[in-house]
Parts: structure tokens; C-alpha cells; sequence
């Protein structure tokens, strides 16, 4: 059979590439479409490109406390080259996805370059040929939401995607939305030297991670100058002949900027359905899927970003290894319940599981917490912004969630992740010796304090 | 007068005759089919005895009970059991009298007041006092009647018997065949008074010997007994014979010599009945014969219906165990 | 239910004596039941109550009476023969063995021998060697007998009214030491089934199995040891021949553990039997520890109270071998 | 015709025979029952007699002979008559010879895999390792005896800490739960399936969550399960025409500030039947029928934690619009959690209102002591015949449901009757 392989898969971000590794790792004969570059957003235009700017900003935060440590330096002079910052991206990015197509080359996927849609007869069209797949795994991402405000199309109003290919930093940056995305820039960009605010149209930044983050993330963007504007909308962007860009909010205030940045959440990228739009199942602007990943054409999986399970690069690498199992004739299903959230500022933050408010409406819970401020780690560091906190279930101790805020939360929480995952329960956390002085006792201090006996806490 | 005694001596003679002849033809043919491996186990032949059985039996009532010996063939015989269903169990077949699970030596159809021979000897005599006392307390016109060997009377259980049955003055006869081997222990070498009816005595029951070949005599000596019996309580008769046959089938006969059984033989009580009626012009030769060739063909049939019985299935080995 | 206390042995009285009244062709017989009331006084007034037609006393003379009863049972009587002691049985082990239970298997179903021998089992009173044995596994050896040994005045009742109406030869082994003690039965007529095991506790860590006067004793043990955080299940066989073999099975899979307590002496006793038969059913794939058995020590019943004491079965011992078993 | 002499079988264990001597020669004259040969069998010595009268035809075994039972050692007959070459068995033997009876046992195959060999554990400790493919070699032991117990198995077998916890608490034997975890681990869903199998046999379904029962719903719950079980109950569905009773309604409540709801009317229409016929409002007693004076009228209220059933007290002295108040301020407080015992004790009737769920008829549970509960349903719309013109009426059932001990058939539709007739005609529950 000419073109004819086991498993088609359109997108070649973590969740696609993932797939097309896994399917050929059980044997079959797989072939991706990409239209740009392998890694997909996250590599290209997310994750990774911001943690590389995040750790930016940590290098300087770090050096313009170093004097406090005792060190002699002098930050007067203490700023970025933007062209480096972007370059030394680059740089990183490019080594990844050189690495993902390597990947993909010695597991024998056969990499197309091409924006590929679905056809009515069942396959799969790329740049003027059909190709043929008993499989196809739907893996096509999401873009940036742009609002439908008023000037959202001026010049300098960016997104995501066009934000990390500036090579100046801006004196002034707006940012449309506070969540994990407008947090991470406003992290990045106040360090290099931004005057950043964000403009949230709910009550809190980063509203899904809970009360309890947000209370902690919000001294912190405080301490490094990023001003906040809550329960806002933004009515209106301007630029005037000057340039600059005045942003008119919803309590008819203006804020002057010279970039704006629209982080208003992303949705599906929906163009891969080509020709069977209209007859694939959806959920809102999502496709809708069952938790083997299959939509409602049976051979076609959809996975990643695309079906909205959970726009997560982890998670959708999770739903590609289990899409290309069942496409090759596997029967698994995507468990999404011990996912963590993470979020790169300056400290982290990460979640798992249940939020307190959300836990206390199905549970008998008990809740423990462990603040940095007792931790050996954290305060050998200096870095005692932060706390653990743990929510259970009384009677069994089943650990219903996580919330971390920490230097290294998106590490941490893997270790709750496991425990949640595992079903190991409080008890076992709290009688299991950790390492001394390491952040990480602080999520076995947290497990005993929810159990009523933690040992480096005032009784109560 | 004389006439009608002689009619009615005929018709009980041709009867005894017919018990006698039946018994013996019966034996005969399961020695044979013994010889032949065809038959399991033992057999305990009564061959020379068959006087003793054939009248005590007929001086009996239908209803009355019977608990014969392991030497009990003749007896169960006489008492009217079936003898196709007899050679059926003989030969260990599903149609036999006690469906093939009791044997030569477990011969019982209460039907026909048979309740069974018994391997143990004299054990039969205790079991004996507990139908009579049945019978007693239920007013019923009915004798046990419990036949047991010489060598049984030197058994616990025949002292415990007695006793017990006229102490309660129960309605048991007990009949003694007295054969003089138990088993190759000729009575005098085991008894210091061999005259086992003066073991009545010391049990206040009345006692009485009568030859056991003759089954006139026995028939006679039975008929009155059972009607003390019926009316006082028990009594003690022993039948004098022989066993011409041995012990069991690997008897060697040793223990006695071949004049011996040889004289016993020439007065067996086939032979005395026939002359008896023959002299007393009571029958004639005839009449004598004709009940010999019916009684070979009874038996033979009776062989026929055992040969052509199935044996039974492994599955009945479960039944019967208990009672419902 | 109304309930009303009553000793073992006038259960047994009753039992008889209602049975006596309901059927016409049941009578007892035995040595000194009558007007001296039985050795250990069981029969009470029964022989004023009955006359000694039906009460009747016999010369010492088991073989003789004790054939007598199963020839009247063969013509349809339904007797009960009291033998003394259970030691007395030897003295007439031919009625016991030979007659009464093989009669209706040789003579092909067409007799029945619906008799109960009752007789008064067990040590503990001194009586020493020839009058103190438990003798049931030698009568469980014998197909067509039925085997019981109650162990409360309620289980006494139900099953000798069960005994008297079944149509086999019954061996109805009383306890000495039991004659004495109390219990509640219903004020109504009841009969208990035999061949049905009774769990006398509930319990899901050991199962003891046991029959007769050891049930009191292993209940006694089995609350010290709940005590001790070990549940222990006590199953009162009730009728040796036929066995419960079911209740046990069930009882050991859940449990896991199996003990036998039983006063009779080890060797060839009735614990062999059933631990033969849990190790040879479903149940041995759960056993988690050896199976036990305590019994009497293998001598003839010693006449002095502490040697006595000293070859029995105890509450100590009792506790200590399921102790062993749970370690 | 020539009669064959064999080696008898003379006892029941006898295998073979020795010919110790013939007595006759071939040729000889013999007669039936003369001494022809002596055997030995390993007991006796015995004679072998002539089966017939004749002459001894052939000898086929010579003194010293050892010969099997039953076999033909020589014939007897006229002289010349013809006899086989051979020995054989006996005739009627080989015919009729008993087919062997075997019992045929099937072999077991031993139930344990190999792998369990040669390491010392318990059977039970073997089954398991074997049911959860588990290595005894691998298995620390802790038995006395240094054996591997069940509790060292239980230990390997992979289960969740948290499907242990909850197995233990429940009693659930951990070696009968089947895990779907990686290798079969056993996980928390595992253990709550195998609690719900167990509760109700049959049918597996996969516990989403548990919610403990509240004292309320435990309370309800054994009322309702004691009133279901203890009481013979028969339900009677009465339709009630409403048209009339709403347009009235709506007429008086035009201009009243607090609303009165159909069930103030029903309610009140109930009472007012129950002013004249006390017949329903009875109870069981231990020994007698209790007739009630009292019209405390039981109003059942939904709450999230259960059912609670306030009381109108003296209905039937109530007005329409005391009774209205009365009923909006108890359920306002059992609302909020605010009933004194007083408030919900001492109905002798009950009423439950589905209507608003749109339930067309339902037979409530009749709420002990009381002898009869009042359901009512939803008003639908339906096409009736009145005076031979189609309209569009409301209709409404009523279901009561009565304690068939207390109150009998008739009474009971006689009551549903009085209280439709008065719904029917809505001005005569205000005269």
C-alpha cells in the first residue's frame, strides 16, 4: 500500500511527537505532520523559551541580593542585552528540537513538513498528496485567544508567540491576563527591567492553582514592582501617534505601555480537521474525546491542547502515549486526576489535586501546613518565601491535594504527585525519613501536621 | 380315619420331602458353581441337615419368625424364602434377596418371617428374645424361633439368652441343630455333658431331643413346642443330624473319617423320608421321583435366574447404609 | 421465646419422656432404670410415670438386652437401652458392631433397626480405667451407626428426640461430668437435627472443633484469648457419625487455623478423622499453620485426681496451642 | 457327553492347587462321587471326586501338577468320546465370569505451580503467592518454624497503602481483591468495588465516593425501613380535579402579599375533612387501636441531610391562612435547622407533596405511628369531557397510602373521596 502506515499523526508538539514515538516503539509505522518545527509550542514558544527567561530573571534577582550574602559586586550597571537573551533561547530551543527530530529519525517516524488536514474519504491530505493511515492521532495544539477588543490588532500588541522574538525589553509592558502565561512574562520582564501590570479580569492571578497560591504569588509579583489590576477588563487599546499604547480598562481608567501582551488563554488549533470539521464531535470549541482519547470517528484520536482535557505540555505527552497505545490496538486510559500545575515565577508554585475549598465539599479533610520560614533548606538559602500545604482525607489519610509555593515547587511536587498517584496516604509521607536540609521536608512536615503530629511545629 | 391321617401324613410328607430335596439341590449347585470360582466368598453347607430345617419350619406358623445360622441355606429354604432371589444373592446379583450385599451367610426376607442367618455365632439368640418381646407385648400369635449350633451353646450369648427369654417368659423356641462338629471340634471334646437339653434346666424352661433326621419327628416335636411356647414362654429343642458336607468349602475333613460321614450319609434324611413313605405305602415311588425331577428344575431355573442377573452397579454400594 | 433452665440430665428425662408419650412402641431398658433411676439417677420417675412395662429393668446382661432391643427394634419397636457405662459397651460390642448396624445393609434396606443406645461417656470423676472412657471413635469406625455426643441440655433434648425417631441404630453418648450442668431450652416441643454441627462462636482468627464436655472449656479458652486479640470460631460437632464435615471446611477457610480439642486419647481418636478431613479438602490450600489437635494422653484414664486432671485436655492447653498456632 | 473334572476352588483365597496323586488311571472306570485325584491347597489336602459316572478320558495335568483354580484338569465320559487337545477353564466360567468392577479414580493435578516447591510455607501462603504470581523465594518468612505465613505473602502482594488502610478498616480480604494497578497492584477503586460487590452481590459498580450517612439519615432510614417491613400497606390514587381549587386561588392571592400554596389548601382541606371524620386517625397500640382526637397534621420536608416531618398541630382549627404561616415558618426552620422536638412530634396523619417534582403518583411510606399518609402529585393538564364540550382541565392525584391493619379498604377511599370532593369545590374549604 502506497502511503499507507499504521498511525498518522498531525502536530509534532509533546503531545504528538510523544505519540508517534510510542506508536512506533510498538511496532508500527507511523508518520507525523509538522508545519514548522518539531516541539510545538512548548518547546518552541512556551515552556521552555520561558523558563529560559525566567531563569534569566532569577540570575538577577539572585545577583542583586548577592551583596546581602556577603558578596562584593556591583549591580549599578545590572540589565540584560535583549538580542542575548533571545539568542541564548534560541539557542536552547534549537538544541531540543534537533534532539525531538533525532528522536523521532531513530524510531523511524517518517516526518512530513506540511500543514495536514483530514479528508472526507479517511485520509490524511498534506501539500498535494494523501496519505493513508489506519490510525490518525490528532495532535494539532492551540493558539493564542485574542480578544475581540478594540485596537487588539495595533502594532505592538503581542502575544506569546511574538513576545520572545523581542529584542528590546519595553519600559513599559501591559499584560492582558493573569494567568500562568502573564505571570511567567511579568516574572521575566520586570526582572529585565519592565515596568509590568497586569490587568485580570477575575478576582485573582492564576485563579485555578487556589487561594492559597495566589495569596503567596501576590506579595511576590508586589516585591518585584509588578503592579496588579484586578477584577478588569480591558474596554480598549489604543496607540497613538507617539507610539504608545493606552490600554482603557473597564473602570475607564487608562495605563500607558509601549508593549502590550494579550495572555488571555489558548485555544484549539482546529485546522488539521480540514474537510471533516463538521462531522467530528465537539465540546465547546474543543473535540470532544473519551478517555482512550478517541473523538467520535473511531479511528481518529485527538489529544494535547486540541480536546481542552488539560492544556498542560505534560499532560498532552501523557495523552499521546496513550492515544498511539490504543490506536495500535491497546485498551488504556488517560488518568489526568495527579497532573500537576506549575507555575515559573519567582518562587514557583506548583498544585496537585484537590484545593481545600474543592476537597471540603466531597471530604472529611484535615489540612497541614509547613511554612519555609521552619525549614533548614529555605533558610540556609535565603529563599523562605513559601510553604507546603497538604490536604487529606481524615479517616484513611489519602492525600487529596498539594499546594506548594517554593524555590523549586515544580520539582517538589512530583513527590506528592507520586505519593497521590501511589495512593500512599499521609501516614506513610509522614513516617518516611527525608533528607536533611532539603525543601522537601517541608511536604513531610505539612503530612504530619495534617495528621496532628508534626514534630518542627508549636503543638496546638 | 386312618385314610385321612395317611392323606394328610402324605400331603406333609411330599412336602418335607420337597423342603428337603430343595435344600439339598440348592446346595449342591452352589458348591458346584463355588467349585467353579463363580461363587465369592464362603459357604457354610448344611447338606445331611436338611431333616432338622424342613421340620421345624413346617411345625411353624407363616407368621412366625425365624432367625437362622450361618449354616442357615436349608433354613431359609424351608421357611418358604424365594430361592431364584436366594441363588441371585448367592451369586452376589442386584436381584438377589438382600440385593447382593448379604450373601451365603446373610440369607433374610422378612416377608416370609426370615430375619436372617447370622455370621456371628449366637448372636441370633439374643436378637431372638427382642422380637418375642415385641410380639409379647403386642399380644401376637407369634413365635421367634432362633436355631443356632452345638458349638452356640457354649457361646455368652445363648446363657444371656435364655436367661433373659425366661426371665420375661418371652415367646422363643430355641432350636438347637445339633450337628456334633463346631466347626472340626467334635462336642465332646468341648462339652463335660454333651446332652445340650439339660441346659434348659437351670433356666426353669422345658427341654426336648428329638433325632433330626427325621423330620416327621421334628415336624411333631416343633408343632407341639410352638404351641407351649406361644402360651408360656420359651423352650429349648435340639435336633440331633449330621453335617455330610464340611465346614466350609476348604474343609479337608480331617478332623473325622470318610466310615463316618459315609454311615451318615446312608441315613441321611432325604433318603429316610423316602423309605419311610415308601414303606408306610404312603407314596409311590412316582410321586417320590416326580417331586425330585420338580426340584431339579426349580433349582436349575433358580441357577438359570442367578446366572442371567446382573451384578450390581458400583453406585448401590452407598444404599442401605442408613435408614431414612 | 420463653426459656426455661434445666439440668442436662433431666433434658434427657424429658426428651425420653415426651417421646414415651408420643409413641406408643417407644420403651427403655437398661440396668437399674427403673426404681433405683438409672446410676446417674437420668431416669428419674419415669418408671411411676410409665409402669415397668415400658421401663423395664434388665439382669446384667448387655449382650443379652441390648440384642434383645435391636430384635424388637427389628420388629418395629423403637427402644432405648441404657448401658451403665460407655465401658459396659465391649461386653456386647457384637450387638453393637455386627447386629444393629449391619443388619439393614445385608439384608438388602429390608430392615431397619431404629434403636438408641444411650450411655454415660467420659472421665473426670475418679471412676478410673474401665469406667471412664470416651470410646467414640471406635463406634465412628462403624458404618450404619449414628454417633452424638451433646454438650448443653438443650442440645441433650433436641437430639435424643431426633435419635428416638431415627430409624438407625443411634449410639447417644452422654457426659458424666455434664449430668449436672444447667441450660435454657424452649418451654415448646423442638428437636435438633442430627449430623448438623453447631458454632457455639463466632470467630475469624482460629477454628477450634470440638464435641461433649471440651465445648465449655474451649469457650472459656476462646474468651481469654479474645482477650489477646485472637477471634476464635468454637464448633460443637454434636454428632460424630455422620459429621458436619461442611461447617468445618467452611469454618477453616475463613480461620485458617485449625484446632481439635477432644477428650477422648490422641491415637486414632476422632481428631485424626477430622483433621484428615480438612487436609484433604478445599480448606488445606488456606491453612496458615499446622494443624493441632489435643486429647487425652495415651494411657488408660488414671485413678488419682491429679493424673487424672493431668492426661485431660485443658483451658491452659487450650490457650497455649492456639497461641502456638497464631505465633 | 464327556464331563469335565477341574481344579476346584476350595475356599474363598484360593488361587492355584497342587495334583498331589491321581487315583484313577485314563481308561479307568470311575463313579460319580468316587475319590478321582487328591489336591493340596496351601491349607488342606483334599479328594476331588468324580463329577460323573464313566471312564476317565484324559488326564491333563500330572501328580505334582500345580494348577490355577477352575481350570480343566481331565474329562469324564463314554469311552471313546472325543475331549479338547488342551486344558482350558471351565466352561461356564469363561462365559459368565464376572466383569472386573474398577473404580476408576481421576488423577488430580496438583493445584499448586512449581514454582511454590521446595519452600517451606503454609498452604495458604502457597495459594496466594501462586494467585498473585508472587516468588516465595523472594518472601522474608516470619513463621515460627522459619516458614513463609500468609501474613509474609500478604505483605508482598502490591496494594496501595491507601486500598490496605481502607481494606482493613472494612474487613475486606486483600487476597480476594483483584488490583488494577500496575501489575495488579491493588488500588483504592479495587477495595471500594470489591465493598460494594459485597454489599450488593451481583453487581459490580465502581464507587465514585462515600458520604457518611448523617444521624438524620440514619434516624430516617431504620423509620422507613421499620414501616416498610412491619406494615401491610395498600396505596389508593384518588384524581382530583384542580381547575376550580387554582382559578380560586389565584383569585385570592391577587391581592395578598404572602401567597397561599395549593398545599395550604390541600392541607386545610384534609383538616377540615378530619374535623368530622376521625376514622383514619388512628395508631397500633401493644394491645389495642388508638383513636386519635387531635388533627396534627405531618408535613414531610426534604432537607440535603434527610426527611424531616414538622407538625401542623390542630389543623382543623386552623384558618387557611394560619395554617399557611404555620406550615412556611416550620419548614423555614427545619430549613435551618431550627425544629424544637415539639415541632415535629405528635402527627397523627401525614402529607407529602411531590407535585413540584412533576411525580404523576407515588406511594409514600407510611410514617409510624400514623395509620395513613396523604402523597401528593403533580397538576397536569388533561382534555375532559364537561358538559359534552373538550375542555382543558387540571388534574391532580392523590395517593394514600394507608396501615391496612388500622384502617380497611372502604374507609379510607371514603376519606380520598370527602377530601377530592372538597378540593373540587374550593369555596367550601373556607365555610
Amino acid at each position: 500500500m502506497k502511503n499507507g502506515f499504521d498511525v498518522a499523526v498531525i502536530g509534532g508538539g509533546p503531545g504528538g511527537y510523544v505519540a508517534a514515538i510510542k506508536a512506533s516503539q510498538l511496532g508500527g509505522s507511523v508518520v507525523l505532520f509538522e508545519k514548522d518545527a518539531v516541539g510545538g509550542t512548548c518547546l518552541n514558544r512556551g515552556c521552555i523559551p520561558t523558563k529560559t527567561y525566567v531563569k534569566t530573571a532569577e540570575y538577577i534577582k539572585h545577583i542583586k541580593y548577592a551583596h546581602s550574602r556577603g558578596i562584593r559586586i556591583d549591580v549599578s550597571q545590572l540589565g540584560v542585552n535583549m538580542v542575548d537573551v533571545v539568542a541564548n533561547k534560541n539557542e536552547v530551543v534549537k538544541k531540543l528540537t534537533t534532539g525531538v527530530a533525532g528522536l523521532l529519525d531513530s524510531n523511524q517516524v517518517k516526518v512530513i513538513k506540511g500543514t495536514a488536514t483530514l479528508t472526507n474519504d479517511g485520509k490524511v491530505f498534506c501539500d498535494g498528496q494523501s496519505y493513508e493511515a489506519k490510525n490518525i492521532i490528532l495532535a494539532g495544539g492551540s493558539k493564542p485567544r485574542v480578544l475581540d477588543i478594540p485596537g487588539i490588532k495595533s502594532q505592538g500588541v503581542l502575544t506569546s508567540d511574538t513576545l520572545l522574538d523581542l529584542e528590546e525589553v519595553p519600559d513599559r509592558l501591559v499584560i492582558i491576563g493573569g494567568g500562568v502565561i502573564g505571570c511567567e512574562f511579568a516574572t521575566a520582564f520586570a526582572a529585565f527591567g519592565s515596568e509590568v501590570t497586569i490587568v485580570e479580569f477575575t478576582d485573582q492571578l492564576v485563579k485555578p492553582m487556589g487561594k492559597d497560591i495566589y495569596k503567596y504569588l501576590r506579595k511576590a509579583i508586589k516585591a518585584q514592582g509588578i503592579k496588579t489590576v484586578l477584577n478588569t477588563a480591558v474596554e480598549s487599546i489604543e496607540r497613538s501617534e507617539a507610539g504608545i499604547l493606552v490600554v482603557k480598562t473597564s473602570d475607564q481608567k487608562t495605563i500607558a505601555a509601549d508593549k502590550v501582551l494579550v495572555a488571555t488563554g489558548r485555544r484549539a488549533d482546529l485546522e488539521c480537521l480540514g474537510d471533516r470539521k463538521n462531522e467530528i464531535a465537539m465540546d465547546g470549541t474543543f473535540v470532544l474525546v473519551d478517555c482512550e482519547m478517541r473523538t467520535s470517528i473511531p479511528n481518529v484520536f485527538c489529544i494535547g491542547d486540541m480536546n481542552g482535557q488539560m492544556q498542560l505540555a505534560h499532560a498532552a505527552s501523557k495523552m499521546g502515549e496513550t492515544a498511539a497505545v490504543n490506536a495500535m490496538g491497546g485498551n488504556e486510559e488517560v488518568d489526568l486526576r495527579h497532573v500537576a500545575n506549575c507555575l515559573y515565577t519567582l518562587p514557583e508554585a506548583a498544585t496537585v489535586g484537590l484545593t481545600e475549598e474543592d476537597a471540603k465539599k466531597e471530604h472529611d479533610i484535615a489540612v497541614g501546613t509547613f511554612s519555609l520560614n521552619a525549614n533548614g533548606r529555605a533558610l540556609a538559602s535565603g529563599e523562605t518565601d513559601g510553604f507546603v500545604k497538604v490536604i487529606i482525607e481524615k479517616k484513611y489519610g489519602e492525600i487529596l491535594g498539594v499546594q506548594i509555593v517554593a524555590p523549586v515547587a515544580a520539582e517538589m511536587i512530583s513527590e506528592a504527585a507520586l505519593c497521590m498517584t501511589m495512593e500512599i496516604t499521609a501516614h506513610e509521607v509522614a513516617a518516611m525519613v527525608h533528607p536533611h536540609p532539603t525543601y522537601c521536608e517541608a511536604f513531610m512536615e505539612a503530612c504530619a501536621d495534617a495528621l496532628g503530629k508534626c514534630i518542627h511545629l508549636p503543638r496546638k | 380315619m386312618k385314610n385321612e391321617n395317611n392323606n394328610k401324613s402324605k400331603e406333609l410328607g411330599l412336602k418335607l420331602l420337597k423342603d428337603m430335596y430343595l435344600s439339598r439341590k440348592f446346595e449342591e449347585k452352589v458348591q458346584h458353581y463355588f467349585s467353579l470360582g463363580m461363587i465369592h466368598g464362603t459357604t457354610h453347607l448344611s447338606i445331611g441337615e436338611e431333616g432338622a430345617a424342613a421340620g421345624t419350619c413346617e411345625g411353624l406358623e407363616p407368621q412366625d419368625l425365624m432367625y437362622a445360622t450361618h449354616r442357615g441355606h436349608s433354613q431359609a429354604i424351608c421357611k418358604g424364602i424365594d430361592i431364584n432371589l436366594m441363588m441371585a444373592e448367592i451369586f452376589g446379583k442386584v436381584t438377589g434377596v438382600c440385593k447382593g450385599k448379604g450373601g451365603s451367610m446373610h440369607i433374610a426376607d422378612k416377608d416370609k418371617g426370615v430375619l436372617g442367618a447370622n455370621g456371628i455365632v449366637a448372636a441370633a439368640l439374643p436378637l431372638a428374645c427382642g422380637s418375642a418381646f415385641a410380639a409379647k407385648r403386642r399380644k401376637q400369635d407369634v413365635v421367634t424361633v432362633a436355631f443356632f449350633g452345638d458349638g452356640a451353646a457354649n457361646e455368652g450369648a445363648f446363657h444371656e439368652a435364655m436367661n433373659l427369654a425366661s426371665a420375661w417368659d418371652l415367646p422363643v423356641l430355641f432350636v438347637c441343630t445339633n450337628n456334633t462338629y463346631a466347626m472340626s471340634t467334635h462336642i465332646s471334646k468341648v462339652m463335660k455333658d454333651t446332652d445340650i437339653a439339660k441346659r434348659a434346666i437351670p433356666y426353669g424352661m422345658p427341654a426336648e431331643t428329638v433325632d433330626g433326621n427325621d423330620s416327621f419327628a421334628v415336624y411333631e416335636c416343633i408343632k407341639s413346642a410352638r404351641d407351649y411356647v406361644v402360651k408360656n414362654g420359651p423352650m429349648l429343642i435340639v435336633e440331633n443330624t449330621y453335617r455330610i458336607s464340611g465346614h466350609s468349602k476348604s474343609d479337608g475333613n480331617l478332623y473325622r473319617t470318610k466310615d463316618e460321614i459315609n454311615a451318615w450319609k446312608a441315613r441321611n434324611p432325604i433318603d429316610k423320608m423316602r423309605n419311610d413313605l415308601l414303606e408306610a405305602n404312603t407314596c409311590t415311588v412316582d410321586e417320590l421321583d416326580a417331586v425330585d425331577n420338580e426340584t431339579t428344575e426349580l433349582i436349575d431355573k433358580a441357577v438359570q435366574f442367578a446366572l442371567d442377573s446382573p451384578y450390581p452397579e458400583l453406585d448401590d454400594v452407598y444404599n442401605d447404609v442408613y435408614a431414612l | 421465646m420463653p426459656k426455661k433452665e434445666i439440668t442436662y440430665a433431666n433434658a434427657i428425662k424429658e426428651a425420653i419422656s415426651e417421646e414415651m408419650i408420643r409413641d406408643e412402641e417407644v420403651f427403655m431398658m437398661g440396668e437399674d432404670i427403673g426404681i433405683y433411676r438409672g446410676a446417674f439417677g437420668v431416669s428419674g420417675d419415669l418408671v411411676e410415670t410409665f409402669g415397668e412395662d415400658r421401663i423395664i429393668d434388665t439382669p446384667i446382661s448387655e449382650l443379652g438386652f441390648v440384642g434383645c432391643a435391636i430384635g424388637a427394634a427389628v420388629a418395629g419397636m423403637r427402644p432405648i437401652v441404657e448401658i451403665m457405662f460407655s465401658d459396659f459397651m465391649t461386653v456386647c460390642w457384637d450387638m453393637i458392631v455386627n447386629q444393629a448396624p449391619k443388619m439393614r445393609y445385608m439384608f438388602g434396606g429390608k430392615v431397619s433397626v431404629p434403636m438408641v443406645l444411650r450411655t454415660a461417656s467420659g472421665g473426670g470423676t475418679g471412676a478410673a480405667a474401665q469406667h471412664s472412657q470416651s470410646l467414640e471413635a471406635m463406634l465412628c469406625h462403624v458404618p450404619g451407626l449414628k454417633v452424638i455426643v451433646p454438650s448443653t441440655p438443650r442440645d441433650a433434648k433436641g437430639l435424643l428426640k431426633s435419635a428416638i425417631r431415627d430409624n438407625n441404630p443411634v449410639i447417644f453418648l452422654e457426659q458424666k461430668l455434664l449430668y449436672r450442668t444447667k441450660g435454657m431450652i424452649e418451654e415448646e416441643e423442638f428437636t435438633i437435627p442430627i449430623g448438623e454441627a453447631d458454632i457455639k462462636r463466632e470467630g475469624k482468627d482460629c477454628t477450634i472443633i470440638t464435641y461433649g464436655r471440651m465445648v465449655q472449656m474451649c469457650l472459656a479458652a476462646a474468651e481469654s484469648l479474645e482477650k489477646e486479640g485472637i477471634d476464635v470460631e468454637v464448633i460443637d460437632l454434636r454428632t460424630l457419625l455422620p459429621m458436619d464435615t461442611e461447617a468445618i471446611i467452611k469454618s477453616v477457610i475463613k480461620t485458617r487455623h485449625a484446632l481439635v480439642v477432644h477428650e477422648a486419647v490422641k491415637t486414632g481418636g476422632i481428631a485424626g478423622e477430622i483433621i484428615a478431613r480438612i487436609a484433604d479438602s478445599e480448606a488445606f490450600y488456606y491453612l496458615d499453620a499446622p494443624l493441632k489437635r489435643l486429647a487425652s494422653e495415651d494411657v488408660p484414664v488414671p485413678f488419682c485426681p491429679v493424673l487424672e486432671k493431668g492426661i485431660l485436655p485443658d483451658e491452659a492447653k487450650i490457650i497455649a496451642t492456639v497461641k502456638e498456632m497464631m505465633a | 457327553m464327556a464331563v469335565e473334572v477341574f481344579m476346584p476352588k476350595a475356599g474363598m483365597d484360593m488361587q492355584e492347587g497342587t495334583i498331589i496323586q491321581w487315583l484313577k488311571n485314563v481308561g479307568e472306570n470311575v463313579e460319580e462321587g468316587e475319590g478321582l485325584l487328591e489336591i493340596e491347597t496351601d491349607k488342606v489336602t483334599m479328594e476331588v471326586e468324580a463329577p460323573a459316572t464313566g471312564v476317565l478320558l484324559c488326564r491333563y495335568f500330572e501328580d505334582g501338577a500345580v494348577v490355577p483354580v477352575v481350570t480343566t484338569i481331565g474329562y469324564v465320559g463314554e469311552p471313546g468320546e472325543a475331549v479338547p487337545d488342551k486344558p482350558q477353564l471351565a466352561g461356564i466360567v469363561a462365559k459368565t465370569a464376572p466383569s472386573e468392577m474398577v473404580e476408576t479414580v481421576e488423577k488430580q493435578k496438583p493445584v499448586l505451580a512449581d514454582e511454590t516447591n521446595g519452600v517451606k510455607a503454609t498452604p495458604y501462603a502457597k495459594k496466594m503467592a501462586v494467585a498473585n504470581a508472587i516468588d516465595l523465594n523472594e518472601v522474608p518468612p516470619t513463621g515460627p518454624a522459619g516458614e513463609i505465613k500468609g501474613r509474609d505473602v500478604e505483605r508482598e502482594i502490591a496494594k496501595s497503602p491507601l486500598a490496605r488502610r481502607i481494606a482493613e478498616d472494612k474487613g475486606i480480604d486483600l487476597s480476594a481483591v483483584t488490583g488494577s494497578g500496575h501489575q495488579n497492584k491493588v488500588m483504592k477503586s479495587d477495595v471500594l468495588a470489591k465493598i460494594a460487590e459485597q454489599e450488593t452481590p451481583g453487581v459490580t459498580a465502581v464507587v465514585l465516593n462515600t458520604t457518611p450517612l448523617s444521624g438524620m439519615q440514619k434516624v430516617v432510614g431504620e423509620r422507613m425501613v421499620k414501616a416498610h417491613t412491619e406494615i401491610p400497606c395498600v396505596t389508593q390514587n384518588t384524581k382530583v380535579d384542580m381547575t376550580k381549587l387554582l382559578a380560586f386561588r389565584k383569585q385570592i392571592n391577587e391581592n395578598r402579599e404572602n401567597k397561599l400554596t395549593i398545599n395550604d389548601f390541600i392541607v386545610k382541606a384534609v383538616a377540615k375533612v378530619l374535623l368530622h371524620d376521625k376514622k383514619v386517625l388512628v395508631s397500633l397500640g401493644d394491645k389495642e387501636i388508638i383513636h386519635h382526637q387531635d388533627v396534627n397534621i405531618g408535613i414531610a420536608v426534604a432537607l440535603e441531610e434527610g426527611l424531616i416531618v414538622p407538625v401542623v398541630k390542630n389543623a382543623d382549627k386552623k384558618s387557611l391562612e394560619e395554617i399557611s404561616e404555620t406550615v412556611k415558618s416550620l419548614s423555614a426552620k427545619a430549613k435551618s435547622g431550627g425544629l424544637m422536638v415539639d415541632d415535629y412530634q405528635g402527627s397523627t396523619i401525614s402529607i407529602s407533596n411531590l407535585g413540584m417534582f412533576g411525580v404523576h403518583s407515588f406511594t409514600p411510606i407510611v410514617n409510624q405511628p400514623n395509620a395513613v399518609i396523604i402523597g401528593i402529585c403533580a397538576i397536569e393538564e388533561e382534555l375532559a369531557l364537561v358538559d359534552n364540550q373538550v375542555e382543558n382541565r387540571k388534574k391532580m392525584m392523590i395517593s394514600l397510602t394507608y396501615d391496612h391493619r388500622l384502617v380497611n379498604g372502604d374507609v379510607a377511599a371514603k376519606f380520598s373521596l370527602k377530601v377530592r370532593d372538597l378540593l373540587e369545590n374550593p369555596m367550601e374549604i373556607l365555610l
